[in-house]
């Protein structure tokens, strides 16, 4: 699999990771370089498998619940909002309530919010800028407070239950998450005068990783890399699910296929995350927040599949069902294992540093990739 | 009215860049690397320059003649360094070593 | 030609304007708490490992039914219950949480049908070794009602049945815990 | 051939007091890197040893000296020890040549610029055997990459420094001080471009974000510094921060007027306006280091050839046409 | 030309003399480990060393000026492209020729080094030297580059000119040498 060196080229092995600061976790990228240029960009997966699909089939539904949002640390609540949805589809007497459905989207929102911060921060890290990082993460905690508020954790939320949701917000609540929106879209230019004007950033940035639209195609790309090459699939209009369609929110794309254009689409995402979240919050109806009539054991047959856009892509649940408490079959899509594949074709001959910028780009949680 | 022991003399000047010369001419002879060797010319060089300084210094009616001469030494040695190293380096690449005795077949 | 020169001044605009902002946010006051001085309010909702709910006469609430031990995924759960001789109810001997293996997803909490477990505050959890992470919660929901001033009294069954010696039943775990 | 005064008593004493000097220098300039860093992005920094965590540096130096010197089983040990002392002696050895004041500055040379460019000329030298004898592929690739970005920098870095030699007509650098007076050459149209020139090739010299191409965490983990840990480490961060020092000095020497204010020529005898000059030329130094420092603290990394681009692109064509200029305006006007 | 000092200073003259013998140790030191050392990146080191040593000399000779060009020129430009050169071309252990051959080239190399020391170094010490008549200018930057740009002027010329081809043909030579049209990414490197 991994290419030997050939002793009469002259490349330089380089193994980037298992740790290495811009890898993101325990991913390994063995290089062959030639000199700054990245002849070979090979990466090895697995350092952190924790076989999620396999304990998915060995415990119960609700069980597994609890896992899902250890596999994305960042987006943690749509892991879980695909989990939950995925079960409810077996569950056909199920009626989940308006406003169960409303808080799951808000919260799942204000974590795609709060993800796309932390991509922010970590990415400009990479390229060797330290203070965004802080600016951002400043602003994230605003949002964990607000979710710490209504899940009682502050990064794996385990928020959302079989028939709705764990617990009800109040108006304060309410209140808080429109104040923050406020809070939210001031604090904007701001980031855009220190980062996206910057000509360094931008030089950084621009005209490197150029996925094509065949290519993102081809490798199954999602998320913000399929919409950054011009493309707007997004799963949330494309394969509605929840309240998403009385919604009134844009898919950005961007044609720039670069760098830069991965970085614009994920910023106008959170433009439309807020308005999301705006539009929500003023629509959230009354009434219950769990359905009255769930099974205590649920024993399901038959297998779904169920996909939601997570921060990072295009995440899909199939779960196949034998009757049993617990799946005969469970396999988890994620986003960020088919944007990873497309980094060996993407980087051959670039520069080394621009590696560092493209792997940046991807917004890569490796826990997801190695579930 | 007291002398320096040493450094007031031409003589030892002298000496030290014969030494330095006649280490430039072993290193010459018995190195086998192309850069072995132009380190050797290095010393040669610099026995020169250091010889132009002690006459300059001791001997010359103008001052600043052997200045001038050393100086062009230096960019001479800089121009063959820069030309030296590029061939050794485009010899490596092609016949992955830089040996001077092995390089006879370079006639492509 | 022209456009080098406009990149040039439009770059160094650009730095100029960043080097504004982050400026402006140094003069600014800093935004972090201090952590062993300062600390940060929690909020009532956190969820922390679970605890026995103390009730207002100084007792818990658990029936022993074993619902939460079924429910968690993890295994962390065990309970150890004796059903005394003629009496109808089993009476709770240990409760302990391996916090260790705990996940927090709340399903012990949700499945309890008498509500008999909450979750903690505890949010500032330190430990040299992993056992300090074994809890009995039973000692800990007395040590709880001992703080908040309730004297812990199991409660006495119906009059008609035998009953067995009251002491030993509250002093029965282990006295060291969390 | 008579030699008049034997100072090398004083040479010595002031030695002794320059590396004293570079020791509390690096101490106080990495608590200020902190600091402002810290203020820069929200945050109080070193608060807790000494007052205002002053005595961080120190501690954290105490730290560095009780570390144990790791040395890689492959790397070429004797080069490896020898790297962080060559980074670190010429810098200071340099700073003896820095007018601080009329009268404090310890060895006035007639070519003075030209020895602390031939002396700063050993930085890369040490950067380039620490990677190289490392025996890691990072630091390899940091040496290279240093080497090559210093081709880059050092002829603008160089043309901008001539352009105030030319204009003051001297290569002694208590007499560029003194030529500029009041009137400071970045006052100048030349003097101002040649400036900026100097300050972002100063920067580069520095190996200073966003020039830190050598050491790039995010991309060479630490680049040639991966390897070196306790005081070899320590001694070149100290040699870091005396290179900020030493760049910013130069920049103060030759385009800030020095120790004098601007439109005022400060020529007062005694020990009082010595005093004053120094703190003037100290605070002048200091405040292009917190430009650097806060320079840092903004902007992202360039890339490498961006670097190249750089330099060979926009500053030394701009710095030839400014020289040039500056020679037509000195023939033409007359200086 | 000789040099004196009042006889107050005898310390100072002292410490110089022993300064100058360090830079000759230093010189001649370095000289050898650059003609001995097995390994190439302690070879150009030494050469380094012995750059400086030089450059000392250079100092005490009373011109400060090429001492910094020295170090300068030597050291921070053409020691440091053969420390570069020698990373890059990673050349193999010398001491893999055959050693037969070797032997012979040893002896043929000592032979020729002690021939010319002896016979320069004969010519040397046989002459008296002595001092020149006149000065009839000094060695201060300004005079050499006064002299630079009107006695020397062609020379000069010449050398900028060597320098430049010299950059040029470095240039082509390093680039030609690079790989057989490789390809990577559908650009030649």
């Amino acid at each position: 699999m991994i290419q030997k060196p050939d002793p009469t080229q002259e490349t330089l092995v380089l193994n980037m990771g298992p740790q290495h600061p811009s890898t993101h976790g325990v991913l390994r990228v063995v290089l062959h370089c030639d000199g700054e240029y990245v002849l070979d960009a090979e990466p090895v997966i697995g350092y952190g498998h924790r076989m999620h699909e396999l304990i998915g089939e060995v415990r119960d539904h609700r069980g597994f619940y609890a896992n899902v949002g250890r596999m994305d640390y960042g987006g943690a609540l749509s892991f879980g909002h695909g989990h939950i949805l995925a079960v409810e589809r077996m569950l056909p007497d199920l009626e989940v309530p308006e406003r169960a459905e409303y808080l799951r989207v808000i919260t799942t929102e204000l974590n795609r919010v709060a993800s796309h911060l932390l991509w922010f921060g970590a990415f400009l890290l990479d390229l060797g800028a330290f203070t965004p990082i802080l600016y951002s993460f400043d602003d994230r905690e605003a949002i964990l407070d607000l979710l710490e508020h209504v899940t009682g954790a502050r990064l794996t939320f385990s928020y959302m239950r079989v028939g709705g949701v764990a617990a009800d917000v109040d108006k304060d609540w309410c209140d808080g998450v429109i104040a923050f929106v406020k809070r939210m879209r001031e604090r904007v230019p701001m980031y855009h005068k220190l980062v996206t004007g910057n000509i360094i950033f931008r030089k950084r940035v621009e005209d490197v990783g150029h996925i094509t639209r065949d290519m993102a195609l081809k490798y199954g790309c999602t998320g913000p890399v399929i919409r950054g090459s011009g493309i707007p699939y997004d799963v949330r209009r494309s394969e509605p699910y929840s309240i998403y369609p009385e919604l009134d929110f844009e898919i950005p794309t961007s044609e720039r296929c670069d760098c830069m254009g991965r970085y614009n689409v994920r910023w106008e995402e959170i433009e439309q995350s807020l308005r999301i979240i705006e539009q929500a919050i003023t629509k959230l109806p009354e009434g219950p927040v769990m359905a009255d009539k769930v099974p205590k054991v649920i024993k399901a047959k038959g297998e779904v599949y169920q996909a939601v856009e997570a921060a990072r892509g295009s995440l899909g649940y199939y779960i196949a069902c034998d009757g049993t408490t617990s799946p005969y079959r469970m396999k988890i899509r994620v986003p960020s294992y088919s944007n990873l594949s497309i980094l060996k074709e993407l980087t051959r001959g670039i520069l080394l540093s621009d590696l560092v910028a493209v792997m940046g780009s991807f917004d890569l949680v490796i826990p997801e990739i190695d579930r | 009215m007291i002398q320096p022991t040493f450094f007031g003399n031409i003589e030892v000047y002298l000496l030290v860049a014969l030494i330095l010369l006649s280490f430039g001419l072993y290193g010459l002879i018995s190195r086998p690397g192309l850069i072995s060797m132009l380190i050797s010319v290095e010393l040669i060089l610099n026995g020169a320059g250091l010889n132009f300084m002690a006459f300059n210094t001791f001997t010359a009616p103008d001052k600043t003649e052997g200045a001038t001469f050393t100086l062009f030494v230096m960019g001479l040695a800089a121009a063959e360094a820069a030309i030296t190293l590029s061939i050794a380096v485009a010899i490596y690449r092609r016949f992955r070593l830089i040996t001077a005795d092995n390089l006879s077949g370079m006639k492509d | 030609m022209l456009n080098y020169f406009k990149e040039i001044f439009v770059g160094i605009k650009s730095l100029l304007i960043g080097m504004k902002v982050t400026a402006f946010y140094g003069t600014k006051k800093t935004i972090t708490a201090h952590y062993p001085f300062e600390k940060i309010p929690i909020t009532p909702n956190f969820r922390g490992h679970i605890d026995l709910v103390v009730t207002k006469k100084g007792y818990h609430k658990c029936i022993s039914c074993g619902m939460c031990e079924r429910a968690c995924p993890s295994g962390c759960i065990t309970i150890e219950a004796v059903k005394p001789e003629g009496a109808k109810k089993k009476k709770l001997t240990g409760y302990t949480l391996d916090f260790t293996k705990c996940s927090l997803c709340g399903n012990c909490v949700e499945t309890c049908p008498t509500s008999a477990i909450k979750y903690s505050n505890d949010y500032y959890l330190v430990g040299t070794s992993r056992h300090d992470f074994h809890f009995d919660l039973l000692a800990r929901a007395m040590k709880a009602a001992e703080e908040m001033g309730i004297e812990w009294t199991e409660p006495v069954e119906k009059p008609k049945e035998p009953t067995e010696p009251q002491a030993e039943g509250g002093e029965s775990p282990a006295p060291a815990g969390a | 051939m008579q030699i008049q005064s034997p100072n090398i008593l004083l040479i010595v004493v002031a030695a002794v007091v320059m590396v004293l000097y570079v020791f509390t220098n690096s101490a106080v300039l990495v608590w200020v890197e902190r600091k402002v860093s810290a203020h820069i992005q929200r945050r109080p920094g070193p608060f807790e040893v000494g007052p205002f965590g002053l005595l961080q540096t120190a501690i954290d130096g105490l730290k560095l000296m009780a570390k144990q010197l790791i040395i890689p089983a492959k790397a070429d040990k004797r080069i490896f020890m020898l790297a962080p002392v060559l980074s670190f002696v010429p810098p200071i050895a340099a700073l003896l040549t820095v007018p601080f004041g009329k009268v404090v500055q310890v060895q006035n040379l007639d070519i003075g610029i030209l020895f602390i460019l031939s002396l700063a000329a050993l930085n890369v030298l040490a950067i380039l055997i620490a990677g190289w004898s490392s025996a890691n592929k990072y630091s390899l690739f940091g040496a290279v990459r240093s080497v090559a970005q210093n081709i880059a920098y050092e002829i603008p870095l160089l043309l901008s420094l001539l352009t105030a030699v030319l204009w003051m007509g001297t290569l002694n650098l208590g007499e560029l001080v003194d030529a500029q007076g009041g009137f400071w050459f970045v006052f100048t149209p030349f003097g101002f471009i040649a400036f900026v020139i100097y300050f972002v090739t100063g920067m580069a010299e520095t190996n200073r974000a966003p020039f830190d191409l050598p050491e790039a965490e995010s991309e060479l983990t630490a680049g040639f510094h991966t390897e070196y840990s306790g005081m070899g480490f320590g001694l070149f961060f100290l040699g870091e921060y005396t290179n900020m020092i030493l760049v910013s000095a130069i920049a103060t020497s030759l385009f800030l007027g020095g120790y004098n204010l601007p439109f005022i020529t400060l020529n007062g005898e005694g020990i009082l306006w010595e005093l004053i000059r120094v703190l003037i030329f100290l605070a002048k130094a200091y405040f292009l280091i917190f430009v650097m420092i806060w320079m840092r603290w903004t902007f992202p990394r360039v890339r490498f050839d961006q670097l190249l681009n750089l330099c060979w692109k926009v500053l030394i064509p701009f710095s030839l046409v400014n020289l040039a200029a500056a020679a037509i305006w000195i023939k033409a006007v007359g200086g | 030309m000789d040099i004196t000092f009042s006889s107050d200073l005898s310390a100072y003259v002292a410490i110089a003399d022993v300064t100058f013998i360090a830079f000759i140790a230093m010189t001649l030191a370095g000289g050898l480990v650059a003609i001995l050392a097995k390994q190439l990146i302690h070879a150009v080191l030494g050469l380094i060393i012995s750059l400086i040593g030089v450059a000392g000399l250079y100092a005490f000779l009373g011109n400060y000026f090429i001492a910094s060009m020295q170090i300068l020129i030597y050291v921070g430009a053409v020691s440091i492209s053969m420390v570069f050169a020698v990373m890059l071309a990673r050349p193999p252990e010398e001491v893999k020729q055959k050693s037969m051959r070797l032997a012979t080239k040893i002896a043929l190399g000592v032979i020729v080094g002690l021939f010319t020391a002896a016979t320069v170094g004969s010519a040397v010490f046989a002459h008296r030297w002595s001092a020149a008549a006149k000065v009839t200018s000094g060695d201060t930057p300004v005079e050499i580059g006064i002299g630079l740009l009107t006695r020397n002027v062609l020379a000069f010329e010449l050398i900028s000119l060597v320098l430049l081809i010299a950059i040029i043909g470095s240039v082509v030579i390093a680039k030609r040498g690079r790989g057989t049209g490789k390809t990577v990414g559908g650009e030649e490197l």
